[in-house]
């Protein structure tokens, strides 16, 4: 009972806040909106008895990723007049064309399921204890030690590369 | 109410991507498109979790760990493109990015 | 590729700041936090004295000096009388000239510590500040006591002194003395050698000797790029020349070392003032002055050493009026504050509150 | 019922309370403080020898005009101060005070909520803090509290890497994120934390002065320099609320700092059953009285030290904080792997 409330509640924040971020015509707001939604899906993490998940989800993106975003997005605003800021239209059309198609498809898929349970979906959802931190600690450096070198080399990578982008040319 | 299922975080994530793909489609803004795709990863993490936490499996958890990675770095590259860019052209309007280089 | 690259920021500090230290006005061009170029824009507290002196009778104008340097009231009173004695030729009493020396150096003890505390104020050592404030208190009671005032002094008559020091002021002056041996070393404890103020002023707004003359810097700002120029050691005035003294020098022309060259001014005045108190003869306080002021025709330039550099007057007399023909001062904030561009320029917006500090400029003499 | 919903709902109540209580008297001790250290009286009016100068001020403060700048972004000038206020309080709810304490014949744990990521639950907290001060600095429209709102988010995020760094090797000293866990962890070690990570505690308290913006690393809101940073175009109760939330965040440091490294509501030697008599002050006190020691710390060092510049900030963070902080975390994996 509680738990669909809270649920409904956040899902409703969720999909509030995308939309805001996508209509909002301030890209400062768009940020805000931004960080809003991360909190709540840091939330509906929670909800899914992945509380470490969710931490890491505030630590790095809403403390981190989206900061950048803000950053850039103030040091850009600094040198435009207000009404440069103003954001016009395009590909309206065609972006709604594509998102109907996707979530028909994405309800065909869901329509069928529910018609087909399929084995895996039928373990029974009850609290498990996959949420803390040991658990994914000892996945991470066991089943998936590769992908986790190579995620570390993909950000050594992209700090370099943020690094030679941004430097002023002299 | 009936109880939260695993169909119900799918619906979200689905809608939660769509207004992802909305978002690159219609804004102009790169920032705010490098946003809407920043929303579509972040639908596919509620999918992994939603599973993870349906197959009582860490699998799926520690796949989101390396999406928000992923996301991380491509949110530095990615900003730092757009200010170099916007350092030379004076602009984010995506429609202005039509050559390869300059 | 850069060439869109330009992102200057320009930032107005002042004339409402609390750094400026009154109502100066500079105008920042930033890249980042780094400043590229800066402008001083003064005038914010000009009240015409050098035209308002041209209209006051001799006498008058003493008290329109207390107005220009109002730290260093005292000073400016000295350097205006004996720029007219110079003019008249007057003889001034040994005793006066006794007198007037230990109110100098007073003045120049109660000056340093108004400096020493804004200056570590606005470096962010908020106690220095309130430990510099209560040994300036002490000067400003002796003051007080003195001449009934405790800013603008109007302390000084040409010719010698209006008022004879009270009975057991010496005394009181000899105990200030032993107290501010034992207060200066406390100022040093939390600054000297703490390591974030020495990151803070070594080798911020280093000038060398040679510009710092061309730029025309005076007092501590230039003895601290290691020339060592002080007026009343080179042309010695009221009763200098008959004490010992030594004048501190820097070396690295940097923001520190003009902080040490002052500090180590406390010291060296406490010397001159208890050498005065020794050796203070008897006798009148005022010299053979005329009822009337009326200095001969012909013109002269004066200068002392006051706290904050060579404060000069330039008085032309037509030997008719009774008050000046032209009056001209050079007040040593002004001439010290046009290398602030200077020094600025490269480093980053905090240095621009150190170096604005370091330089120890007072508004009500710049403007004047 | 009562149990699961009640109990939790009163102490939120109570805690807040207690924070929101604490931290307006924060402010008094802070001026009394460094009044003592500058040979002054500090408040003397209101209340004997000034005890009730924060009520005086609190109503001063709510009474005062709210104004925003015409030019500044209103909804995001509204928002800023909210933003930095309620992340200095919901970083409390897994601080715990005492192991439990009897209320009427109940046994409640002093703490809201005993996570078992709470390390990282206050860490990413205090990550979302920084927002507070970028968008008052955005939304002021002005370029003091501009030029402050960059300075604060490059040293937040500098000084949390260091942060977070030094934490992972407490955390491999006990091998738990819970924090009731970690003081757990010292009482089983027998020793507080500090004695065997030296250097993680240095780096704690440095880099909490850091990320609360006190001196010596009060850089963005220097008011010698900026005027006064990001609130300098804030009045009334929204300039309250800033203050409100860096002494909250001292609070909040001071809380982790005793909790980690000084053995939380462990009296002092809790393993030598001869010091027995010390047992008579209840854990929450001895809590208290470490959180404390650190606040008055925190003011100290701000009467003392002059401030740093923004490079050398910088430097010291990513030059010397962080270098030791993982220096620390691979000697502390070293020894905890081989012993």
């Amino acid at each position: 009972m509680l738990e669909s409330l809270v649920f409904y509640t956040l899902a409703a924040l969720i999909i509030g806040f995308g939309v805001l971020v996508v209509t909002t015509r301030n890209p400062v707001h768009c940020v805000l909106c931004l960080v809003a939604n991360f909190l709540c899906v840091a939330m509906i993490f929670v909800l899914l008895a992945a509380e470490f998940l969710a931490m890491i989800q505030i630590l790095v993106y809403a403390g981190g990723i989206v900061v950048l975003y803000l950053f850039v997005v103030m040091l850009v605003n600094l040198r435009r007049p207000p009404d440069a800021r103003m954001d016009g239209r395009r590909q309206t059309r065609f972006g709604f064309v594509l998102v109907a198609l996707l979530l028909t498809e994405v309800s065909a898929i869901l329509v069928y399921s529910a018609a087909h349970p399929s084995s895996l979906v039928a373990v029974a959802p009850q609290r498990p204890a996959v949420g803390n931190a040991e658990t994914i600690g000892m996945l991470l450096y066991t089943d998936y030690l590769v992908p986790f070198e190579l995620a570390s080399m993909l950000l050594l990578v992209a700090m370099v590369g943020a690094i030679v982008l941004a430097r002023k040319e002299a | 109410m009936t109880p939260i299922t695993p169909y119900h975080y799918l619906v979200l994530s689905a809608a939660l991507f769509a207004i992802g793909v909305l978002g690159v489609m219609v804004r102009r803004n790169i920032i705010i498109i490098l946003m809407s795709i920043e929303l579509m990863l972040n639908a596919v993490n509620i999918n992994l979790a939603a599973f993870s936490y349906q197959l009582h499996n860490a699998a799926g958890q520690v796949f989101a760990i390396f999406v928000v990675a992923v996301a991380a770095a491509e949110a530095a590259v990615g900003l730092g493109i757009i200010l170099a860019f916007y350092r030379n052209k004076e602009t984010l309007n995506i429609d202005d990015m039509n050559i390869m280089r300059w | 590729m850069s060439q869109f690259d330009t992102s200057e920021l320009t930032l107005n500090m002042g004339p409402q700041h609390p750094s400026t230290h009154g109502v100066l006005r500079v105008v920042l061009r930033l890249d980042g936090e780094r400043v590229v170029g800066c402008d001083i824009v003064i005038g914010y507290l000009h009240r015409g004295i050098e035209k308002l002196c041209e209209h006051r009778d001799w006498a008058q104008i003493v008290l329109i000096t207390d107005r220009m340097d109002y730290v260093a009231a005292a000073s400016n009173n000295l350097g205006y009388v004996e720029t007219v004695e110079k003019l008249m030729s007057l003889e001034v009493p040994r005793r006066a000239r006794y007198i007037r020396t230990i109110l100098a150096e007073l003045q120049r003890i109660a000056s340093h510590c108004l400096w020493l505390g804004t200056h570590a104020m606005d470096l962010g050592a908020m106690t220095v500040f309130l430990y510099a404030f209560r040994e300036r208190e002490l000067v400003l009671d002796l003051f007080e006591e003195y001449c009934g005032a405790r800013l603008t002094y109007n302390s000084m008559r040409i010719g010698g002194l209006p008022l004879d020091i009270p009975p057991g002021w010496g005394a009181k002056v000899r105990r200030f003395c032993d107290i501010l041996e034992t207060k200066v070393p406390e100022y040093e404890e939390l600054l000297t050698h703490n390591r974030i103020w020495r990151d803070r002023t070594t080798g911020i707004g280093v000038i060398d000797g040679d510009d710092a003359v061309a730029i025309g810097l005076t007092g501590p700002a230039l003895r601290g790029s290691g020339v060592p120029r002080d007026v009343r050691k080179d042309e010695p005035y009221a009763a200098y020349s008959e004490f010992e003294f030594s004048v501190p020098i820097g070396a690295a022309g940097d923001t520190y070392d003009r902080y040490l060259v002052r500090i180590e001014e406390f010291h060296q005045s406490i010397r001159i003032i208890r050498q005065a108190l020794d050796g203070l003869p008897e006798g009148p306080i005022l010299g053979k002055v005329p009822r009337l002021l009326k200095p001969p025709a012909g013109e002269t330039y004066h200068a002392i050493e006051s706290p904050k550099g060579e404060l000069g007057y330039f008085i032309v007399s037509d030997g008719k009026a009774h008050t000046p023909y032209r009056f001209r001062v050079r007040p040593p904030s002004f001439c010290n504050l046009q290398a602030l561009p200077r020094l600025v320029t490269g480093h980053l917006v905090s240095d621009v509150v150190a170096l604005i500090g370091s330089i120890d400029i007072v508004l009500g003499e710049v403007d004047r | 019922m009562t149990h699961t919903y009640l109990v939790p709902l009163l102490k939120i109540l109570v805690l807040l309370n207690a924070v929101l209580v604490s931290v307006t008297f924060m402010t008094l001790l802070e001026r009394k403080v460094i009044a003592w250290v500058q040979v002054r009286l500090g408040p003397m009016r209101v209340g004997p020898y000034g005890s009730l100068q924060p009520i005086a001020d609190a109503i001063k403060l709510l009474l005062k005009e709210d104004i925003t700048p015409v030019r500044a972004d209103r909804f995001v000038f509204t928002l800023a101060p909210i933003v930095s206020m309620v992340p200095a309080l919901i970083a409390f709810a897994v601080i715990p005070f005492d192991r439990e304490a009897t209320f009427f014949g109940y046994q409640v744990p002093l703490v809201i909520a005993d996570v078992n990521v709470g390390l990282l639950y206050l860490v990413s907290i205090t990550s979302i803090g920084v927002y507070g001060i970028i968008l008052a600095g955005y939304a002021s429209n002005s370029k003091f509290p501009l030029l402050s709102g960059l300075r604060a988010s490059a040293q937040l995020i500098s000084y949390e890497i260091a942060i977070t760094m030094m934490l992972v090797s407490v955390v491999v000293m006990a091998g738990t994120l819970s924090m009731t866990g970690l003081v757990d962890a010292q009482y089983n070690a027998r020793v507080w934390y500090v004695f065997v990570q030296p250097l993680a505690f240095v780096i704690l308290f440095i880099g909490g002065l850091a990320e609360t913006n006190r001196a010596p690393f009060d850089l963005p809101e220097a008011e010698q320099e900026l005027t006064g940073g990001y609130h300098t175009e804030y009045s009334g109760m929204r300039f309250a609320l800033f203050f409100l939330a860096e002494y909250a965040n001292m609070i909040v440091v001071s809380g982790v700092a005793a909790t980690l490294f000084f053995g939380g509501w462990l009296r002092p030697f809790p393993n030598v059953a001869a010091l027995w008599i010390l047992d008579y002050i209840p854990g929450w006190m001895w809590f208290l009285l470490k959180t404390f020691v650190f606040l008055y710390v925190f003011i100290w060092i701000r009467a003392t030290l002059p401030r740093y510049r923004y490079d050398q900030l910088m430097r010291l963070g990513w030059k010397v904080l962080i270098p030791l902080a993982i220096a620390n975390l691979v000697v502390t994996a070293v020894l905890k792997v081989l012993l």
